[in-house]
């Protein structure tokens, strides 16, 4: 592994993962809307076109019930596909071929194929870009068996679990939120991966557990450095993988500092953070626990177009802060 | 059914004249003119706001297919419906919506058709009919189509128009949606704003057939090839269309071919039109092309014009006004609209 | 109200509150696959058509998105209706203009409109018709605000459940598991309303409440039963909805009994019972709880076709008593 | 493109005889013969087991439709695929696949296709190229396009055939996996068995034109209408379409008109077709009709027929032997072939 470390943003360290996994394996193509000339809503795919030609990265209509099934068949046939969704909102007009086919069909056919595609998903709000293109849906499919869903955050993950994904026999489903695009950070060059299933502690901690997701991670570490001054300490657990979960990392944590918050952009109600309580409790940590959970998730609302209902609507440092403070002080 | 027709003008009644002269007062033309130039300078001015910073988000402009929104809305009754594509401002001023309450949306406030909620990619004007824009491609087929079976049944003379573009025509819910609507017979009127382009993809990449109006016959429907940017071409399509609607005739395919001068939306580099291409369609501006059209006909001079702009303008200004000084929504109401009785 | 009460079965007392509902009110019609001659798949719809027609009860072509679609415009539009989907499974190709538009768009438009749909959703596993057609996905329904979402249990729910998603102003999704379409129940004839978000404790207990949606309402009360034997008392609440969700009524039981258990057939991770868990949890019910609180969800799997394995995927009565056994002598 | 065109016999090459007995040896008429008995008995035997009770869920038969099945598959090579249907047990054993395992399979077993985890509704047999049976109505589309698309990219002589109904001729999927195919010019066939309904609503109710080859036109890709029990047509139109695949041309939709003697599942109380309409298609039976030819044909006689029915009932009894011996899945490997690799 070649260990030259530069400052990429996620955007160029998600296309250098494509790059590194395009040049490695001729099986490896890109499909989606508006990835080849237009380089990509986000520019995520940037000049993967002119490096690597039209048929590797492919424009599709704007089908995405058919172009997910398409990558789907094209997975089956042999080839290692890569399809961009270009907001994900859309993959609701495509959870058939996601959930009813790709994460199934493996097992209803006992074995007998593997379905190796990766799908991507930009997801989150903080655009302006209103109800339909700001969700966070990654709960859907972190209830799928045959899925798996990851939600890197920072651009050294995205790059390394971009590659551990297109290596995974299995569907994989990568959740990268809008606002992390532009965030720098820094990046190993060369082919390496970051393992699906693996939780990450980001900062450790004595006094409360932060498991937090994308975006929600450098919220949560926002909130840990201010918590810090108020000699509250905080563990960020940036959780990565959202199925499988990486369970072991969350309990330990848990049963050391006895507090749990779980801090997630989706909405509250039968997000993410749901599982992580649940699962927390059922674990031998219960016992550890001196707090009750708190979840900070999305609002119950689709998120809306003005600006400071659109930040209201969704977990900022602040509340992270007060969520902490509130849970250590009180049952100290 | 065959191939899609283009319709065929001059029209048979009015000897020489394109169509909308005989069917139209000359205060309507002009009424139609000013429309034109209220969505075009609408959106410059919209534009310029969301340069400067106060208009957030991403807006997708409609500067050159002024023909389309408002040829189209010309046949229309106020009981008639409409629903709009993310690229819905022009369809919502066409409809009658004000400029006002769509500036106070853009600004995100309360006075804004969507109390601020919606945006730019969700303009409506409930009230006028527009069921509204839809940041979805092709979302809106199958509620045009909803809302049109419920016409059918509750016994309304009226018609649903749907908007929509060239890239939604690849979606699944466009065969759906016009298979229904004509087993069904349903008074409603499919429009595809052929712009040549879903957003970077060229029609001619997306979709096997080389128009939009030739799946008119996979559906047993008639499919209609206008010249987007002739007002009274698309107006006579639409009149037509209705009137077979309103008649019990079921669905009509529309194709308006047009252009849209400004990049897809905010973020666009504009990698895959050439300069030529969009010059040469800003040469065939709907906008010159009507007035001058006018012009020759006698219906306006250039006093006229001018007349109709300054109007427009000071329209704009107070719509900027208005929207400005309108208050923004409170963060208590947050979850607000939500459902029709909150929920406790 | 008409106090004559009749026994009828699940599928009857829908079909008696289709047809109230359409007597009441011209604007309440059917739309769906197979609902007119041929009495929908699960003959819910049985003779509807023929003593209201077909324009009332419509077949649709084989296109759920824009049937659903549809049924949404039909409800902008003035009318009232109930869009029947075949399986719950087809939903996935629906889940467009599900959640984005009719769940949206009071909310986008800022309340200039109201969705007055009611849809339908035969769901769940037991009838060997394997990984397509077995899903119980109303997890992802109660993720998503502007959306109501109830599981009615009985043959009385059902029917008065419906009648009141008829008179609502918003969408209202009913999961409908198809074990129980045969089980009889007493029904009050005549038009009556179960509310929407209210939660029934089927059965009183002191020791463990077991919240249970659906077909595991059934198999918890035989769990009760089964309990009682060993004086165990188990109290039973029928969740009904779970969008929104009584809290209320759970919490109450849960200070009283101080253990939980939730069981649910859908996927355990990321299904209902992790709400319902992180719920009490973040509630003041947290310090009366003496036990970790136990989930009995789906396996994380696609539902099998063999018959054995279907059964071993999803709570089955044995499994809850256990479960309780062990939550109230563990720590007792 | 125009209307979809009907299959022109007889054959320009081979005088009056049709299409397959120029293009087939005896040998392979008489295995084609065999693959239709084998269909039609299989499946009788199937919903014997289902009724005994020793096959449990539903299944849906394809009796009746023999010819299309086969037809169909008669061009298509060891390495071409397909992907097929609810109604897919003829495509599976059209393709290769054997009794006994598919059997095994209907029965719960783990030396089923699917290890017992599928059932009739995703039989599948991926070593002879059958990417499987599909429980979503056009799921199968898409993935067929896909398939295609590998194909391609992976620069193969190979050919997808995606098998489908006349009720998946309404939905999105079609639409957009069709458009695809065609812009892509892709190595696939859709294969659209026409049975008359979908479930109960029949292709006229559901399906605003006539024919759904009609459709092609929609797509610029041939679009043919054949008799589908006619076994030479049906493989004459396959051959041209695989031709045509295999040059690099593209897809071709072909429209196989046939019909389902049973009801659509095993609840199906048959309200919406009458007693006439069946007979009058059982008395079209492909099976007798095929023999009959290659009668006329000298290429078998009664006793030939006997012979290969004989070798059928064979088969199947071992198969059903074969079946009941195999064991099934043990409870502890409930998640097994959920992962690849299994989750810890
Ligand atoms: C389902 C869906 N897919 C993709 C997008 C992103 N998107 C927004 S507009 C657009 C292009 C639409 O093209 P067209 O229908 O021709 O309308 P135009 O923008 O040209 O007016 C795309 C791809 C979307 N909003 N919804
Ligand atoms: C998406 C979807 N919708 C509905 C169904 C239920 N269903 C199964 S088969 C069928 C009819 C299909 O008709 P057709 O495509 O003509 O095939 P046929 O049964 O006639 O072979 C229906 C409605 C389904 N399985 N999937
Ligand atoms: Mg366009
Ligand atoms: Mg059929």
């Amino acid at each position: 592994m070649n260990q030259d470390i530069r400052a990429l943003s996620y955007a160029e360290a998600l296309r250098e993962a494509m790059a590194i996994a395009m040049e490695a394996d001729e099986r490896v193509f890109l499909m989606g809307e508006d990835i080849g000339v237009y380089g990509g809503a986000f520019q995520v795919t940037g000049d993967l076109i002119e490096r690597f030609g039209a048929d590797r990265v492919m424009d599709t209509p704007i089908s995405e019930l058919g172009g997910a099934g398409v990558a789907v068949g094209a997975a089956l046939g042999g080839m290692r596909p890569i399809y961009e969704f270009q907001f994900s909102d859309f993959a609701m007009l495509a959870m058939e071929q996601i959930a009813n086919q790709a994460a199934k069909m493996r097992f209803m056919l006992g074995g007998a194929v593997s379905v190796p595609v990766v799908m991507r998903f930009p997801a989150g709000s903080g655009t302006g870009a209103a109800a339909q293109h700001s969700q966070s849906i990654e709960a859907w499919f972190a209830h799928i068996p045959g899925l798996k869903v990851i939600q890197p955050a920072t651009p050294h993950d995205v790059k390394g679990m971009l590659l551990a994904a297109v290596a995974d026999p299995d569907p994989v489903m990568i959740f990268e939120h809008k606002l992390l695009y532009k965030m720098k950070g820094p990046v190993p060059a060369g082919h390496y991966t970051v393992p699906i299933g693996e939780a990450e502690i980001r900062c450790a901690g004595r006094d409360v557990t932060i498991v937090a997701t994308s975006i929600m991670v450098h919220r949560s570490l926002a909130a840990a450095a201010e918590l810090e001054r108020e000699n509250i300490s905080a563990e960020v657990i940036d959780l990565r993988t959202i199925r499988p979960i990486d369970r072991q990392t969350v309990i330990e944590s848990v049963k050391k500092t006895s507090r749990l918050i779980c801090v997630y952009e989706g909405v509250k109600t039968m997000g993410i953070g749901a599982e992580i309580s649940a699962m927390v409790v059922e674990s031998e940590a219960f016992d550890f626990l001196d707090a009750p959970i708190l979840r900070l998730g999305g609002a119950e609302t689709p998120i809306p177009y003005n600006p400071d209902l659109e930040r209201a609507a969704v977990p900022q440092t602040p509340a992270i802060v007060e969520a902490a403070r509130r849970l250590v002080t009180a049952k100290a | 059914m065959a191939k899609a027709k283009t319709t065929k003008r001059p029209d048979a009644a009015g000897g020489n004249r394109p169509f909308i002269y005989n069917r139209y007062a000359p205060r309507q033309l002009r009424e139609a003119l000013a429309k034109m130039q209220r969505i075009r300078r609408f959106e410059e001015c919209a534009e310029e706001s969301y340069m400067r910073g106060h208009i957030h988000g991403t807006m997708h402009l409609s500067i050159g297919q002024e023909a389309s929104a408002v040829g189209i809305c010309m046949p229309l009754n106020a009981g008639d419906q409409l629903t709009s594509t993310h690229r819905g401002h022009g369809h919502c001023l066409a409809k009658g919506a004000e400029i006002a309450r769509m500036f106070a949306e853009f600004f995100g406030r309360e006075d804004g058709y969507c109390k601020g909620r919606g945006g730019s990619m969700h303009i409506a004007d409930v009230a006028n009919g527009n069921l509204g824009a839809n940041g979805i491609v092709a979302g809106g087929l199958p509620i045009a189509v909803g809302a049109a079976l419920a016409i059918k049944k509750l016994k309304k003379p009226n018609v649903v128009v749907c908007f929509f573009g060239d890239g939604a025509n690849n979606e699944g819910a466009f065969h759906e949606s016009l298979n229904m609507a004509s087993i069904w017979k349903l008074p409603v009127v499919f429009v595809c704003e052929n712009n040549g382009y879903g957003m970077s993809m060229s029609a001619a990449r997306s979709t096997a057939v080389e128009n939009v109006a030739d799946r008119a016959a996979a559906y047993a429907m008639p499919g209609v090839i206008v010249d987007g940017n002739d007002l009274s071409a698309v107006a006579e399509a639409s009149q037509i269309a209705c009137d077979r609607a309103r008649a019990g005739d079921g669905p009509t395919l529309i194709e308006n071919k047009t252009y849209r001068w400004r990049g897809h939306s905010k973020s666009d580099r504009n990698r895959y039109r050439t300069k030529e291409e969009i010059e040469a369609w800003v040469a065939k501006d709907p906008i010159i092309r009507f007035q001058d059209e006018m012009k020759s006909q006698g219906i306006v001079d250039d006093a006229a014009i001018a007349e109709i702009r300054a109007a427009v303008e000071q329209e704009i200004e107070a719509g900027l006004e208005f929207a400005k000084a309108s208050p923004p929504p409170r963060i208590e109401d947050l979850t607000r609209f939500v459902y029709t009785d909150p929920i406790p």
